[in-house]
C-alpha cells in the first residue's frame, strides 16, 4: 500500500502533465498536443527559474544573517517571505541609467544574453523520476557547452559600460571562467566513464542500488571529483571565495557597475540560476540525483540541491576572496592535475576488486595531494614567530 | 503533423537568413567589438542548424568550441589591444578590383560543386547515424594514432605559449 | 597604462580618501594618495576656544577611539600647567585607554577582513564584542563614541562598583571571543595567501619615515611609547610588546591580536590594584566650574600618547591667556600614510586595498 | 596539522557553530542581539547625554535659570543665546526672557551642564529630535495623515518650520519630575544639595526679618500667576 502511495506521489507531476495533455487532445489536433506538451514544460521552467532565484536571494540573506548573529530580512511578510517580491518591485521601479558614452545596443543586450544560457541549462537537469525536460542523450555535454557561453555576455556587459572598473572586472571574469571550466569538465569525466553515457538520466540510473550505497560520492574518485566539481561550480557562478569579478572592495561591482534597475536584476537572476543549476548537476552527478529511499524523487533532488546551495552560502559567510593570480594558480596548478589523477583512478577502479581498489586509490590520491601541495609553495601558509619583548 | 514540418522548415530558413546577415555584419561593421559579437551569433546560428539536422553532438561541440573558446579568444585580443578597438577603424579597401576577381572565382567554384553533387546525399548521410558511442570507438580504435599526434601538437603549442609569455617579463615568478 | 581613481566615494577606503593608481594590467606601477576631503579646521578652531572647551573637539580626531585623544590632550595640558593627577584617576585613565585600544584593534581587523572579501562575518563578530564595551563607555562617560571624559588633573566621573564589575565581566569573557576569532582567521589558508609577503615594510624605511604604532612594531622595531615614555602609570604594569619579523600585512594583523592580549593583561592588573580616592586634583577643581579662569603659564608643551594607530602627539603653546596661542596635533594616520606608495609598488590592486586597510588610517585624524 | 585545507575547515566550523547556536543562545553570550528598534527599545542608560534642556520646579514660571550667561560663554560651539528679562521698572529681573539652543549646532558635549552654577541646564535622553515640529508626531498618527498635516503646515510657513532645529525656551523647559525620571541618581543628589542650601539660607534668614516664607525675591512673579505654559507634555 505504501509503495503505491509513494509511487503516486512520486509521479504526481508526470501524471498531472499527462492528464492535461489527454484533456487537450480531446478537442485539439494531435500536432497541437505535441506543441502543448513542449509549451507546458517550457512554461514550468520559465516560471520556476525566477521563483527559485527570488527565494534563493532570501535564503542567502537569512542564512548569512544567522551566521553573523543577526536576523535576516523579517520586515516584509511573515519571516521576510515577501522580501523577494519587494526586491522585484524595487528593481522594476528603479531608474535604468545608461552611461553617456556606453554603446547602447551592447549595453542593453548583455543582460538578455546572460539570462538565456542560464535558463537553457534547466533543460537538462533531471528534477525527478521521469521529469527531465528533454532527455538529450548528450545531456552533460550540452550543459558544459551552454555554461561555457556565459563568458560572452559578461564581456559584453563590461566592455559596453566604458568604465575602467567594469573593464578590469570583465578581464578577470574571462580569465576565471575559462581557467575553471577545464577542471570542471575533467571532474565530470569520471562520472561519465562509470555510467557509460552522457545523458543525465542514465547517470542517475547508474547510481541506483539497494539502500543507496552506489552513489558516486561513496567512491574515492567520487569524493575528489565532487569536491573539485563543487569548487569549480562556485568559481563558475562567481560566488565567494572566487567572486573576483564583482569584488566589492576593489572593483566596486565588477562588470555590472554601470547597471541599475531591471538590467542589474537580470544579471543577478542569471547568477542565482547558475548557482541552482550547477548545484543541481553536482547533485545529479555525484549524489545520485533523485535516488532516495522513502520520499518522492523530486523531493530528494530539491533537498540535495538545497543542501549544496546552503554550503555555497556557507562559503560566502566564511571566506575572504582569492587574488587573481592565486585563483589562476589554484585552477591550473592544483585542480587540473588533481582531476587528471582522478580520471586515472576511475580507469583503474573498473578492474581491481573493491577493497584493494579503495586502498590503492587512497594511497595514490594521498601521494598526489602531498606532491601538489609541496609544488605550490605559495598556498601553504608560512609558520611565523612573534617575539614578545619588554 | 505536416504543419510542424512546415514550421520547422520556415524556422531553419529564418535561422539561415540570420546567419547570413550576421556574417555580413562581421565583415562590414566599423566597431571591432560588434564584429566579434556578430561572429559569435553566426556560429551559434550554425549550431542551431546542426540541431535541426539531429546532429546534437556536433551542435554542442560547435557551441563549446566556437562560441565558448574561439570568440572569447578574439574578444581577449580586442580587450588587450585597446587602442586598436577604441577608434572605429576605417575599412581601407583600396585593393577592391583584386578582391572582386577572387570573389568571382570562389562563386564559380561553389556553383559547379552544388550542381554536380547528387542531392539525395543528405538522406544517405542521415542513415549513417553518427552516435557519440560510435565516435568514441572510432577515435580510440581506428583513429587512435592521429588522436595521439594531435594531442602532442597541442601540448607543444601550450608549452610554446608559456615560453613566449615568460620571455616578456622574466622576473615575473610564474 | 591605465590610470584609475580609487575615489573619495570608494567602498573600501576608510572614509573620504582618494588614491590615484597607475596600473599595468593588474600590477600597480604608481600610486598617489590624495586626502584633505575631511579637513575641518580643527587646530584653528581650537586656538579660539578656552583650554577646557577643546576637549570635546579632540574626540572628533580619531573617532574610532576618542579616549586616546582625550588622554593625549589631557597629558599635554597637565605638563604645561604642572598639574599632577591623583592615583585613582590615573588607574581609571589607563583602564579606559586600554579598553579603547581593544575596541580599535578588533574594529580594524574586522574592516581589514572586509576589504579581503570576507562578507562582513568577522566584522560583525567584532562588533558584537565592541557593543559591550561601548555600552560601558556610555554608562561611564555619557556617550558611546564622543566620550569627552578626561579633565585636566583627572577624569569627569568616577567608576562605580557596577562599572568595575562590568569591566571585569568583559575582560574575563574576551579571551573566549579572541580564541574564536583566531580559529576563524589566523590559520585560514586564503587569508595567509592574500596577506603573507604583501606590502612588506622594512624596519629601516619605517624608522626613516617616522612610522609609529603597530605598523612599526610589525616591522620588528621595538618602539612603544607606553614603554619608552612610560607616561601616566604604565611603568607599574608588566606587559610585553609584540614584534613582527617580516613587516607584511599578515604581521600587522597578528601583532594587533597580540596587542589585544597585552591590553587584557594590563586591564587585569589595573582592576586588581585600583585604589580609592578622589578623581580630580584639588588644585584643578575650580577650573572645572570656571574654565575661563584656567590660564596656564606662558610656554609650550608637547605630550604624546601611544594611541592604537601610533604616536599621537599634541603641541600646545600658551601665552598666558585662557586660549592657546598655537595648538597642533601630530596625527599618526597621516604619517603612516606617507609610506603607502612605497609598499604598494609592484603589488596588485587587490593588495593595495588590503595594505591601506592594514595601516589602519582614520580620515578624521589625517585631515584634522 | 599541516593538511592543506585544515585552517579553512576550522574557519567553516566556527561559522557553523555561530549559525547553529544563534538559534538558542541568549543575546548577551553571543546569541542574536539585534533589537527591533521601533517595536522593542533598549533601556536608555542613565548617564547618556543628548541635547540639553532647562529644569523648572513646580511651575514653568519658577525656572531655575537666572540668565547668568556662563553656559552661553562656555559652550564650545556657541549654540546658546540668552536675553535677560527686564521687569516693569526696567530693572533686569534675574530670569531669561529668551533662551534658545540651536540643536543643529549643539554637539551634546555636556560642558554647559558642568559649568552651570544654578543646576538649571542638564543633558536630556530624548534622541528622537526632528526639524519637523513635535506637534506632527509620527509614531502615533498613521504616516498618511501626518504628511497631510505637514502639507497644511507647509502652505502656511510656520515659525517653527522656518528655524528648523532651533529650540526656544518654551520647548526647552521640562519639569523636575521629568529630570528625576530620566536621571534618578543625579537628580536626587542635586535636590539634596538644593534643600541643604535652602535650609542654610532659611537658618540665616531670621536674622534679617522673620517673614516665614515670603516670596523669595526674583523667584515668583509679583502677582504669583504662572506664565501661560505653551510647552506640550513630551510623549
Amino acid at each position: 500500500m505504501i509503495r503505491a502511495i509513494e509511487f503516486y506521489v512520486d509521479m504526481i507531476f508526470v501524471t498531472a502533465k499527462a492528464w492535461i495533455l489527454d484533456l487537450l487532445s480531446r478537442f485539439l489536433p494531435d500536432w497541437m498536443v505535441v506543441l502543448a506538451s513542449i509549451t507546458i514544460s517550457g512554461v514550468v521552467i520559465l516560471c520556476m527559474g525566477p521563483i527559485i532565484m527570488m527565494y534563493l536571494t532570501l535564503l542567502e540573506r537569512k542564512l548569512i544573517g544567522r551566521i553573523q548573529n543577526r536576523y535576516g530580512p523579517n520586515r516584509v511578510g511573515k519571516w521576510g517571505l515577501l522580501q523577494p517580491i519587494a526586491d522585484g518591485i524595487k528593481m522594476f521601479t528603479k531608474e535604468d541609467i545608461v552611461p553617456a558614452n556606453a554603446d547602447k545596443i551592447v549595453h542593453l543586450l548583455a543582460p538578455i544574453v546572460i539570462v538565456v544560457p542560464a535558463l537553457m541549462v534547466f533543460l537538462v537537469v533531471p528534477f525527478g523520476e521521469r521529469m527531465t525536460a528533454v532527455n538529450l542523450n548528450i545531456g552533460l555535454l550540452y550543459f558544459i557547452a551552454i555554461s561555457s557561453v556565459t563568458v560572452l555576455p559578461i564581456f559584453m556587459g563590461s566592455w559596453a559600460s566604458r568604465n575602467k572598473y567594469s573593464l578590469l572586472g570583465g578581464m578577470r571574469t574571462a580569465a576565471q571562467m575559462i581557467s575553471y571550466e577545464i577542471p570542471m569538465t575533467l571532474a565530470v569525466v569520471p562520472a561519465i566513464m562509470m555510467s557509460q553515457s552522457l545523458s543525465t538520466n542514465t547517470i542517475v540510473l547508474a547510481q541506483a542500488g539497494d539502500y543507496d550505497l552506489h552513489w558516486f560520492i561513496f567512491t574515492p574518485w567520487g569524493i575528489v571529483g565532487f569536491i573539485v566539481f563543487f569548487l569549480c561550480a562556485t568559481a563558475e557562478c562567481n560566488r565567494p571565495p572566487f567572486d573576483l569579478p564583482e569584488a566589492e572592495s576593489e572593483l566596486v561591482a565588477g562588470f555590472h557597475t554601470e547597471y541599475s534597475g531591471m538590467k542589474f536584476a537580470l544579471f543577478y537572476m542569471a547568477e542565482y540560476m547558475n548557482t541552482f543549476t550547477l548545484c543541481g548537476i553536482a547533485a545529479t552527478l555525484f549524489l545520485g540525483g533523485w535516488q532516495g529511499p522513502f520520499f518522492p524523487s523530486w523531493l530528494w533532488f530539491f533537498g540535495k540541491t538545497f543542501v549544496l546551495i546552503c554550503v555555497m552560502i556557507w562559503f560566502r559567510g566564511t571566506f575572504p576572496r582569492f587574488r587573481v593570480d592565486h585563483l589562476m594558480g589554484f585552477a591550473w596548478k592544483f585542480l587540473l592535475p588533481l582531476t587528471l589523477v582522478n580520471i586515472l583512478l576511475t580507469a583503474l577502479w573498473q578492474f581491481t576488486s573493491n577493497l584493494a581498489a579503495w586502498f590503492w586509490s587512497i594511497l595514490v590520491l594521498g601521494i598526489s595531494l602531498w606532491t601538489l601541495v609541496k609544488l605550490n609553495r605559495t598556498f601553504v601558509p608560512e609558520k611565523r614567530h612573534y617575539p614578545l619583548e619588554s | 503533423m505536416p504543419i510542424l514540418e512546415i514550421a520547422v522548415k520556415f524556422g531553419t530558413y529564418a535561422v539561415m537568413a540570420g546567419i547570413l546577415i550576421f556574417a555580413l555584419g562581421v565583415v562590414t561593421l566599423r566597431n571591432l567589438f560588434h564584429c566579434a559579437l556578430c561572429l559569435a551569433a553566426a556560429l551559434i546560428g550554425t549550431a542551431v542548424i546542426y540541431v535541426v539536422l539531429q546532429a546534437e553532438y556536433l551542435a554542442a561541440i560547435q557551441i563549446l568550441l566556437y562560441a565558448g573558446a574561439v570568440v572569447t579568444l578574439i574578444i581577449f585580443a580586442i580587450m588587450l589591444t585597446e587602442h586598436l578597438a577604441e577608434t572605429t577603424i576605417r575599412q581601407n579597401n583600396s585593393q577592391s578590383p583584386l578582391a572582386i576577381t577572387g570573389l568571382l572565382g570562389l562563386v564559380a567554384l561553389l556553383t559547379v560543386l552544388i550542381l554536380r553533387t547528387p542531392w539525395p546525399v543528405t538522406q544517405t548521410a542521415l542513415k549513417a547515424k553518427v552516435s557519440v558511442m560510435g565516435l568514441g570507438k572510432a577515435l580510440m580504435g581506428t583513429y587512435a594514432f592521429p588522436f595521439e599526434v594531435i594531442s602532442i601538437i597541442l601540448i607543444a603549442a601550450l608549452i610554446g605559449t608559456v615560453v613566449i609569455a615568460k620571455k616578456d617579463d622574466p622576473e615575473e615568478r610564474l | 597604462m591605465l590610470e584609475i581613481n580609487f575615489g573619495p566615494q570608494h567602498p573600501s577606503t576608510h572614509g573620504v580618501f582618494r588614491m590615484t593608481v597607475q596600473l599595468e594590467g593588474e600590477k600597480i606601477c604608481g600610486l598617489k594618495p590624495v586626502f584633505g576631503y575631511l579637513h575641518r579646521n580643527h587646530e584653528q578652531i581650537a586656538e579660539n576656544l578656552p583650554y577646557a572647551a577643546i576637549m570635546p573637539y579632540t574626540d572628533r580626531l580619531d573617532y574610532v577611539n576618542a579616549l586616546a585623544n582625550n588622554f593625549g590632550y589631557a597629558i599635554t595640558i597637565e605638563k604645561l600647567a604642572g598639574l599632577d593627577v591623583p592615583e585613582r584617576a590615573e588607574y581609571i585613565r589607563v583602564i579606559m585607554a586600554e579598553l579603547a585600544r581593544i575596541v580599535n584593534h578588533i574594529t580594524v581587523i574586522g574592516f581589514m577582513l572586509n576589504d579581503l572579501g570576507a562578507f562582513f562575518t568577522p566584522l560583525l563578530y567584532a562588533f558584537r564584542e565592541r557593543e559591550r564595551i561601548l555600552d560601558l563607555f556610555e554608562e561611564v562617560t555619557g556617550s558611546r563614541l564622543m566620550n569627552n571624559y578626561f579633565r585636566f588633573g583627572g577624569v569627569k566621573r568616577d567608576l562605580t562598583d557596577a562599572n568595575l564589575a562590568a569591566i571585569r565581566k568583559i575582560v574575563t569573557r574576551f579571551p573566549a571571543f579572541l580564541e574564536e576569532f583566531e580559529n576563524l582567521l589566523t590559520k585560514n589558508e586564503i587569508l595567509c595567501m592574500r596577506c603573507q609577503n604583501i606590502g612588506i615594510l622594512s624596519a629601516e624605511t619605517a624608522t626613516n619615515a617616522g612610522i609609529t604604532g603597530p605598523v612599526l612594531r610589525a616591522s620588528g622595531v621595538n618602539y612603544d611609547i607606553r614603554k619608552v615614555d612610560s607616561y601616566s602609570i604604565y611603568n607599574r604594569f608588566d606587559f610585553k610588546v609584540p614584534l613582527g619579523q617580516k613587516g607584511d600585512v599578515y604581521d600587522r594583523y597578528y601583532v594587533r591580536i597580540l596587542e589585544i592580549r597585552e591590553s587584557l593583561k594590563i586591564l587585569d592588573q589595573a582592576l586588581v590594584k585600583i585604589p580609592q580616592g578622589e578623581i580630580v586634583n584639588k588644585k584643578a577643581l575650580p577650573f572645572l566650574k570656571m574654565p575661563r579662569s584656567f590660564k596656564p603659564p606662558v610656554g609650550e608643551a608637547y605630550g604624546r600618547v601611544e594611541s592604537p594607530k601610533g604616536e599621537l602627539g599634541f603641541y600646545v603653546v600658551s601665552d598666558g591667556t585662557p586660549q592657546p596661542w598655537r595648538y597642533h596635533v601630530r596625527a599618526p594616520s597621516l604619517i603612516n600614510l606617507t609610506v603607502l606608495e612605497e609598499m604598494c609598488l609592484g603589488q596588485k590592486i587587490a593588495d593595495a586595498i588590503i595594505i591601506l586597510g592594514s595601516i589602519d588610517i582614520v580620515l578624521g585624524e589625517t585631515d584634522r | 596539522m599541516t593538511v592543506f585545507g585544515w585552517g579553512v575547515f576550522k574557519g567553516m566550523l566556527v561559522t557553523f557553530k555561530n549559525f547553529a547556536t544563534s538559534y538558542f543562545r541568549k543575546p548577551d553570550e553571543g546569541g542574536i542581539f539585534t533589537v527591533q528598534y521601533p517595536e522593542e527599545r533598549e533601556k536608555t542608560i542613565e548617564n547618556f547625554r543628548n541635547f540639553p534642556f532647562l529644569v523648572y520646579d513646580e511651575t514653568p514660571g519658577k525656572i531655575r535659570c537666572v540668565a547668568c550667561g556662563i553656559c552661553e560663554r562656555e559652550c564650545p560651539t556657541k549654540c546658546i543665546h540668552i536675553e535677560m528679562e527686564t521687569d516693569a521698572t526696567g530693572k533686569p529681573a534675574r530670569r531669561p526672557a529668551v533662551f534658545d539652543i540651536d540643536y543643529g549646532l549643539c554637539m551634546n558635549c555636556g560642558m554647559c551642564e558642568e559649568v552651570c552654577p544654578f543646576d538649571s541646564i542638564f543633558m536630556d535622553h530624548a534622541f528622537e529630535v526632528t526639524a519637523v515640529p513635535m506637534s506632527v508626531n509620527f509614531n502615533e498618527v498613521e504616516i498618511g495623515t501626518a504628511l497631510t498635516a505637514l502639507d497644511q503646515k507647509k502652505t502656511k510657513v510656520s515659525a517653527e518650520r522656518a528655524e528648523g532645529l532651533v529650540r526656544h525656551k518654551e520647548k526647552l523647559l521640562k519639569p523636575n519630575e521629568y529630570f528625576q525620571r530620566i536621571r534618578p541618581t543625579l537628580a536626587s543628589a542635586i535636590d539634596q544639595k538644593r534643600k541643604a542650601a535652602e535650609e542654610k539660607k532659611r537658618a540665616a534668614m531670621p536674622l534679617r526679618h522673620n517673614a516665614p516664607d515670603g516670596p523669595v525675591p526674583g523667584r515668583e512673579n509679583a502677582d504669583g500667576q504662572t506664565q501661560p505654559s505653551a510647552t506640550q507634555e513630551p510623549k
